[in-house]
């Protein structure tokens, strides 16, 4: 890996999320060269994170199988992972990117046998489980991960337990001397796909995700839903109570001048989804969805009626003023139900906060010169000469729509590669 | 440390014989130990509090803390302007930041000034004494001059309203502030971190015209404090001071309660704190007596 | 088997093979048993070292058919890439010693597993072919636009922009569609970066309409061949070789070739006929179509009401008339951007009539999701739009414009509002052909009550009228999602379509604005120039992109029973002439559902066929019926079900050791002789490993684990002629999270063997 | 054409939220709210209100002047800010409130005997006096604001209180005779008079 071979012919695409994927694969089986460039230490990005989409109900992993495989078989496509775009210079059909590589401390030959995890010992909170479970010093990041090659956490780089590593490996893929390094290559297009983040439930403090146990967010119960997740699939509390009366608090940071000011869109969809999981997972649950607007946008509305029709699920036109929590840690949800005016102070189980999408890459943190919005969205625009937006960079948007907008800018890359090409011949 | 100068709103209920003649004492023991100048504000007004609204429309009530500010850029320029009142400081914040925002009633503000001779630049920052203590004096600062640590004493720091929301203490958040808990402890007494009612509105000026809606929301307050083995409540706000304090016994009356809970000033427990009297510290000002505190300051 | 083949194989030791598995009998059994011709052992394959073993062994010894015996297929696929020989690979590491547990009681049956697997993997690549291109491919760049709305100028000026050629074909005598009449457009845009929030600040106005420029810059590319007042008569051919006849209304056809086809045929407005309570026989009830012609007319105007052309003072908007309902003739979803433009709409008196007329809008939910569309709200409150959350009971007429009769939900009080014009929400239908599968499998299971109800919605949606006149086997047009859209069923994989090289785009996909249709437009365009020039190398198409094989047939043997056109999940399969099949290469998928609807096992892949299969099956060393050593046969889907095994062996789980597991390309493809032959040759059970099947399928082949279930329903019957327990056999929905229950299924069967004891078959 | 029915005709013309624009401080926000209803479940005396804030904002868009005017629910305010600070779209629902208040004061249709306006207002009549507020004289005023019977009644209630306050020297009995007062008070009262006029001048054009 690493030393990568490229032209002005080659499309750059930042980010291995689904949106990421997409553009590289479509645009590698259209025969043209691909480099793609991933922070994380593997490709899929939050959605290899979900357990169900909506509306189907079918796993991420299952299409992530699918992209992994496309991806391991195209040659067209180069992989860089743990890896940042740091620069780019230069003008559509003559780019420069600088990126920089941070140290897997594992080289290619790993077979991913996993005897360097078995001889670390020392955990840390695993980012794939949101911290809500341990991993090893030297991991492998989830079960499907692509490459699939250990990590060694760089804490335990200096100690015993990188030593450990060393030795436990019988192929020499252990490198402890890896240093981060910076590579500069040419491309001619660039799709910018970084995707979006959790917005930092922290932030929204009448909810008090940072004082009480009993108060998590969508991503993490999603986590919790999920077999091979922190719970083995369990909804339960930390406390190990089953959680059986859960709350979903919609726009928890959405259309908020105090947070985020856009609609994140796909928030609702995301609860009335996590509704099944609860109601499948306990005949007597008791799910309510607090909300200001559901939107469940054009085809996806029998998926909220079906939902709006369980007799143990109750929807609550309000935003919940705040949460306090009893004696037993219970949360209790406070507000007015504004449709006729009824307040209400209900005690659930569990209060999952819809928490919304931000963009990953801060308004300030883009490293070439791009039009964002207020919202610090990429905007489609001229002044952004041959670099495109793909999925959540533009907008807070559902897997499908993102694949579509992604399919798309696999295009508008291909043009600028084809006028290069043609200029060439 | 080098001495520190403020242009300074006391506020109406801080003057001699009134509510919270006993906070203005406390203050100026507690600035005299931290090296702060006070320099009053000559002939300041009052601001109408978040009650003038009945008689007073919008500009005539922006003119009021206009005034103040005025006078003040005149008379101490160049100073920061800091009020110990949360409504003083309040309705002076908010009339800069309005104005600031609109350049009509800025005009209108001026024109009426004029006749006082009076002009507005609205340019001199406006705090709260407690953003004095936290950002220009900080933690340590005020630690090291501890002479007589509160040990032993639990205190749960009743933060209130208008001292917190909209404006607040920097970084600080408006559903769980701890600065006071932070001073609490800073000053050697064991703070409540999760007081719950930290920041429930005490009625405010409704205690006087709405006392029995503004007395359940004052019995929430002292009965969390003792759920919490509080021995005293301490506050950075001079109305939730008084109503917090003084309704005690009408509450017993009419809900059969026993409150008996100390209500004070952070300025008393600082002065305290650092060895002055009681009569520096104004504890004979307590309608309900701090006793640990006058123990300590006897000592 | 010609004799230029040459079999080498390779045993990996590493990873603990070596450690757990007595490498030196499996290179006997490979040689022996798997006649490899030459085998070598290697401490580390996947190495430089490993993978230059191999490639001297195809360039030195002219090697033609490799056998590698290592981890998973899964896995070190890139070091394993050997694209000019047939390779097979035995699963020794995920699907043997990570799946046993590492004991002296274990070490004998996992030997055994072992060495079934190198006896399989042999047997596979004996039977294999290195795929080669047909011939049968041509290389056309050229790509067919059917719709001259605002998506297909798009699909056509995107295409256009990539250098490649378009014909773009519009019905009416005019480009631009819907949009064109549009009096302003939504603004795709939210604020920009530095608005701050407040009551009067710079947040996005409708836009002008700009679609007038679109259609000129269409008409001055001399990539795009315009075709108006034209339909297309006729389509045959595939991908690549795709023959479209373009006629016009005086009846001259043009026919011309193509490489691919965007399909773009947009929507048409609901017909509020269907719901009279809203009044729309009163003239001053108008749709929010009608409304940008009253908007448009009057210029930059006072908008007038059409009853007595009075200067409209008050309109109230009624959101969702006839959508999300599942009221008789009305539409079960909605536009999903009813509100954006009813908000926009207000704007226009708001900027026409004067900031004091009165505008209220009657929402449920207000939809106006992400950036752009929260912003617009923001927007019409700014201009003072009234947004009520009201239920509307009905629209009546008083003499003087209407009154519209609704509960205020959020003042839970019933309001008659009299306003001089109301306008409807009405939901956007599309513009598909007839379905060729009217009735298909999404109805199975469903109650009689459940499926009247589906069936008028797809009568209120489906149009009679053939949009691309398929001369396709399996009918005319795109087959239909929901509701008559044409969408993709798949999350992932939007354009994934049943018609290999023609992709639909646009409100006829997904009701949609302006914005949308452009992105989807451009996504669909790319779609469709990377099928023209796969096909052109003779690839499959998604999701077996690069996978040259193709299906062939004995014609000899063949039956013309067309059951293979029939089952073709992808309609890839006509009939000729003399009836035969014809197969269309490059629309096939390559899935296999043809070779296992075939009766008499005449249809076959070069690298994937019935004995590549079959010999694996018959392969296996068959313990005799008294070792106490069962042989459970499990065909598991290679998409799905065999990652879920591969995961549970990663993540410690154990899977029998009486298994023996053969990924297949789709449960679809599964022949019944491979179960038959299997259970004559001795094995106790067998378990098949399908997608989720039915209206929410998974199957990545739409209908080939539906196939496989309806074939294995009859296959209780060959057992009971062998007369063998039906129980010996079952066919499980497995999803690729099944890690924990994939291997539980296989130990079900390991019970139910030993209930009903060992197979007799055992020779 | 029935009375009901031309009643309805006025109900939701936008005149009302136009009036309260143009003459309520900080009026022009109200169209800006989105009905989430966080305000009313902020409010810490929320049960005191008949109609919650974001009702308010409602029943003005849909023309309630009446209702709306004449409710005592903005009087409820205890200024304690969390519905501002909690607001989603930043509306500054304390002003507001008390705008309307001062709105329906200014029209004179403030309901009979509403305390906390009375209070409001004699807080207003005694800081104009003298610059400053006279606690003392506001409190016995207060006490007396329903009339002598009434206001004995209070001040025997409140007795204890005074006392208490008294001890501590929170409060002087001297404080009848003149007390605290600005020097320049009739600087003071200029500045607030012309401040009253120059409102009075821009409301008459909005002819509110």
């Amino acid at each position: 890996m690493t030393e990568v071979v490229a032209t002005n012919e080659t499309i750059l695409v930042v980010g291995g999320g689904i949106s990421g994927m997409t553009a590289a694969l479509e645009a590698a089986e259209t025969g043209k060269k691909v480099v793609l460039v991933e922070k994380r230490p593997y490709l899929g990005g939050r959605v290899s994170q979900l357990y169900k989409y909506f509306p189907k109900l079918c796993h991420p992993t299952c299409g992530l199988e699918i992209n992994q495989r496309r991806a391991k078989m195209n040659p067209n496509l180069t992989i860089i992972t743990m890896a940042e775009v740091t620069n780019i210079e230069g003008e559509a059909g003559a780019y420069t990117a600088t990126v920089k590589l941070a140290p897997r401390f594992v080289n290619d030959n790993c077979t991913g046998c996993g005897d360097c995890g078995k001889a670390v010992e020392a955990e840390f909170d695993d980012e794939y489980n949101y911290g809500m479970s341990k991993r090893k010093g030297a991991y492998l990041p989830h079960v499907m991960a692509h490459p699939m090659q250990y990590v060694i956490d760089p804490r335990i780089i200096g100690t015993d337990d990188a030593q450990k590593a060393k030795a436990a490996c019988k192929y020499d893929a252990v490198d402890l001397d890896m240093t981060e390094r910076e590579i500069k290559f040419p491309a001619g297009a660039v799709i910018w796909a970084t995707g979006w983040q959790p917005y930092d439930a922290a932030k929204i403090q009448p909810y008090g995700y940072d004082r009480f146990d009993n108060v998590i967010t969508n991503v993490e119960f999603e986590r919790m839903a999920d077999p091979k997740g922190p719970t083995g699939g369990k909804i339960v509390r930390k406390d190990g109570k089953e959680a059986k009366n859960v709350a979903f608090i919609q726009c928890a940071g959405s259309r908020d001048r105090n947070h985020l000011y856009h609609c994140s869109r796909i928030c609702c969809m995301a609860s009335l989804k996590q509704t099944h999981y609860v109601v499948d997972a306990y005949d007597d649950a008791q799910v309510t969805i607090y909300y200001i607007d559901i939107r469940a946008i054009d085809r996806f509305e029998d998926f909220y009626q079906t939902v709006r029709a369980m007799d143990n699920v109750k929807f609550v036109k309000s935003k919940v003023a705040n949460v306090i929590t009893d004696k037993e840690g219970n949360p209790i949800c406070r507000g007015v139900d504004t449709e006729g005016y009824h307040r209400y102070e209900n005690t659930h189980d569990l209060v999952v906060l819809a928490t919304g999408m931000e963009p990953s890459v801060a308004k300030g943190d883009f490293p070439v010169d791009i039009v964002i919005n207020r919202e610090g969205f990429i905007e489609p625009d001229a002044a952004n000469g041959g670099v495109f937006a793909a999925g959540s960079a533009s907008d807070a948007l559902d897997v499908n729509r993102a694949v579509q907008h992604a399919t798309g800018a696999a295009l508008k890359a291909i043009q600028v590669v084809n006028r290069v090409a043609r200029a060439e011949a | 440390m080098a001495k520190r100068e403020y242009s300074f709103y006391p506020g109406c209920s801080s003057q001699k014989g009134a509510s919270s003649s006993n906070y203005l004492i406390s203050v100026q023991t507690m600035c005299e130990e931290l090296d702060i100048q006070l320099n009053e504000i000559p002939d300041w007004n009052c601001c109408s509090a978040s009650i003038g609204y009945a008689g007073g429309g919008e500009l005539p009530r922006l003119a009021l803390s206009a005034r103040n500010i005025a006078l003040s850029e005149e008379h101490n320029p160049g100073q920061e302007i800091v009020a110990t009142c949360a409504a003083c400081w309040l309705a002076t914040r908010e009339t800069q930041e309005r104005l600031q925002h609109d350049q009509g009633l800025l005009a209108e503000t001026n024109t009426a000034l004029a006749e006082a001779g009076l002009t507005l630049k609205n340019d001199a920052p406006i705090k709260h004494m407690a953003e004095v203590l936290i950002q220009d004096i900080g933690y340590d600062a005020i630690g090291a001059k501890v002479k007589k640590p509160l040990e032993g004493i639990k205190i749960a720091g009743y933060v209130g309203c208008q001292t917190n929301r909209p404006f607040g203490i920097a970084g600080e958040s408006y559903e769980n502030p701890k600065y006071l808990d932070k001073l609490v402890e800073t000053l050697g007494a064991d703070s409540i971190p999760d007081y719950e009612k930290k920041v429930q509105c005490c009625g405010g000026a409704l205690a006087f015209s709405e006392p029995e809606k503004s007395q359940v929301m004052i019995k929430g307050i002292i009965e969390a404090a003792y759920d919490h083995g509080a021995d005293m409540i301490v506050t950075p706000c001079p109305v939730c001071q008084m109503n917090v304090e003084v309704y005690q016994d009408q509450i017993n009356a009419t809900h059969g309660t026993k409150f008996k809970m100390p209500v004070v000033y952070y300025s008393t427990l600082m002065s305290v704190a650092y060895g002055r009297s009681a009569k520096d510290a104004a504890l004979n000002g307590q309608v309900i007596p701090a006793k640990q505190l006058e123990a300590i300051a006897n000592k | 088997m010609a004799d230029d083949k040459k079999f080498a194989g390779f045993i990996c030791t590493g990873c603990g093979i070596g450690e757990r598995l007595d490498a030196g009998q499996l290179e006997t059994t490979a040689k022996r048993d798997g006649k490899m011709a030459i085998c070598h052992q290697h401490e580390m394959l996947c190495s430089k070292e490993g993978v230059q073993l191999i490639r001297d062994t195809i360039d030195n010894d002219g090697a033609t058919h490799v056998m590698i015996a290592a981890c998973s297929r899964r896995a070190k696929v890139e070091a394993f890439s050997f694209p000019d020989v047939a390779m097979s690979r035995a699963n020794l590491r995920e699907g043997v010693i990570w799946a046993r547990p590492d004991t002296d009681e274990a070490r004998e049956t996992t030997q055994d597993m072992a060495d079934d697997y190198i006896r399989m993997a042999c047997a596979e690549v004996k039977y294999m072919n290195k795929p080669k291109m047909s011939g049968e491919q041509a290389l056309n760049k050229t790509i067919l636009v059917v719709g001259g709305g605002v998506t297909g100028m798009t699909a056509a000026l995107e295409t256009a922009a990539a250098g490649f050629a378009v014909h773009l074909v519009e019905k009416t005598g005019a480009l631009g569609g819907w949009a064109a009449k549009w009096h302003k457009r939504i603004p795709g845009r939210a604020a920009a970066d530095g608005v701050a929030n407040g009551t009067n600040v710079d947040l996005p106005m409708p836009m002008e309409n700009d679609i007038a420029d679109m259609v000129a810059a269409v008409e001055a590319n001399e990539l795009i061949t315009v075709h108006l007042n034209s339909t297309v008569t006729k389509t045959s051919g595939a991908p690549g070789r795709f023959s479209a006849d373009i006629t016009t209304e005086s009846g001259a056809t043009a026919t011309e070739n193509f490489g691919a086809i965007v399909q773009a045929s947009g929507w048409k407005e609901f017909d509020p006929s269907a719901i009279p309570s809203l009044g729309s026989s009163n003239a001053d009830v108008v749709s929010n179509v009608e409304l940008e012609a009253l908007a448009k007319a009057a210029g930059d105007g006072p908008i007038k009401r059409p009853s007595d052309g009075k200067e409209v003072k008050s309109v109230v908007f009624v959101q969702n008339a006839g959508q999300a309902s599942t009221a008789e003739g009305h539409l079960p979803y909605h536009s999903g951007i009813g509100d954006l433009i009813a908000i926009k709409q207000a704007m226009y008196f708001k900027a026409q009539n004067g900031k004091d007329c009165d505008t209220t809008i009657l929402f449920d939910n207000l939809r106006t999701p992400g950036a752009a569309g929260e912003d617009f709200y923001r927007s019409g409150q700014q201009q003072m739009v009234i947004f009520s959350k009201g239920q509307v009971g009905d629209v009546t007429s008083s003499g003087n414009g209407a009154t519209v009769n609704f509960r205020d939900l959020i003042l839970d009080e019933d309001v008659a509002l009299q306003a001089d014009l109301v306008v409807l929400d009405l939901g956007m239908v599309p513009n598909s052909g007839p379905d060729p599968y009217a009735a298909n499998e999404s109805q199975e299971g469903m109650s009689d009550e459940e499926k009247t109800a589906d069936n008028s919605a797809r009568e209120t949606a489906v149009t009679i009228d053939s949009i691309l006149n398929l001369d396709y086997r399996q009918g005319t047009d795109l087959p239909q999602l929901k509701w008559g859209f044409t969408d993709s069923h798949f999350i992932c994989f939007p354009y994934e379509t049943r018609r290999t090289g023609i992709y639909a785009a646009g409100p006829v996909r997904r009701p949609m604005d302006i914005k949308q249709a452009q992105d989807d437009a451009t996504g669909a365009a790319m779609k469709a120039i990377q099928a023209a020039i796969n096909a052109g190398q003779g690839s499959a198409a998604h999701p077996r992109v690069g996978d040259l094989s193709y299906p062939s047939f004995r014609k000899e043997g063949c039956t013309q029973c067309k059951r293979c056109t029939v089952e073709c999940p992808f309609g890839a399969i006509n009939e000729d002439e003399k009836r035969y099949p014809q197969f269309n290469e490059s629309r096939c998928r390559r899935c296999g559902t043809c070779m296992g609807a075939c009766p008499v096992r005449v249809i076959s892949f070069e690298n994937y066929s019935i004995d590549t299969v079959g010999q694996q099956i018959k392969a296996v060393d068959m313990p005799d019926e008294f070792s106490e050593k069962p042989r459970i046969l499990v065909m598991a889907c290679e998409n799905d079900a065999y990652p879920a095994l591969d995961q549970a062996a990663m993540s410690g789980q154990e899977i029998s050791p009486w298994a023996r597991i053969v990924p297949v390309r789709c449960l679809g493809s599964v022949s019944l002789s491979w179960v038959t032959d299997a259970m004559n040759s001795g094995y106790d059970g067998i378990v098949m490993m399908g997608c989720q099947r039915g209206e929410d399928y998974q199957c990545h082949f739409v209908r080939g684990s539906t196939m496989a279930a309806e074939r294995m329903a009859k296959v209780g019957d060959t057992l009971s002629t062998l007369n063998l327990e039906p129980e010996r056999v079952v066919v499980h929905e497995v999803a690729i999270t099944d890690i924990e229950r994939a291997p539980r299924l296989i130990k079900e069967m390991e019970e139910v063997v030993e209930k009903v004891g060992m197979s007799p078959f055992k020779f | 054409m029935s009375d009901m029915n031309t009643a309805m005709i006025e109900k939701y013309r936008n005149s009302f939220l136009s009036e309260v624009e143009a003459n309520v401080e900080e009026g022009e926000w109200v169209k800006m709210c989105m009905q989430c209803g966080v305000c009313a479940g902020s409010c810490p005396l929320g049960d005191a209100w008949e109609h919650t804030p974001q009702k308010i904002f409602m029943m003005i868009r849909a023309g309630k002047r009446d209702e709306v005017l004449q409710s005592d629910s903005m009087w409820m305010c205890t200024s304690c800010y969390n519905c501002i600070v909690r607001c989603p779209r930043e509306l500054p629902i304390t002003h507001i409130m008390h705008g309307l208040a001062h709105y329906a004061k200014r029209l004179g249709i403030v309901p009979q005997g509403q305390p906390t306006a009375k209070f409001a207002q004699l807080f207003w009549n005694n800081l104009m006096k003298k610059g400053r507020v006279n606690e003392l004289k506001l409190g016995i005023s207060l006490y007396f604001m329903n009339g002598f019977g009434e206001g004995v009644k209070t001040s025997l209630k409140m007795k204890d209180i005074g006392i208490g306050m008294v001890k501590t020297k929170r409060m002087n009995p001297m404080e009848m005779l003149g007390g605290h007062a600005v020097k320049d008070l009739s600087g003071f009262q200029k500045v607030i008079k012309k401040a009253q006029e120059l409102e009075d001048a821009r409301l008459a054009k909005h002819g509110g």
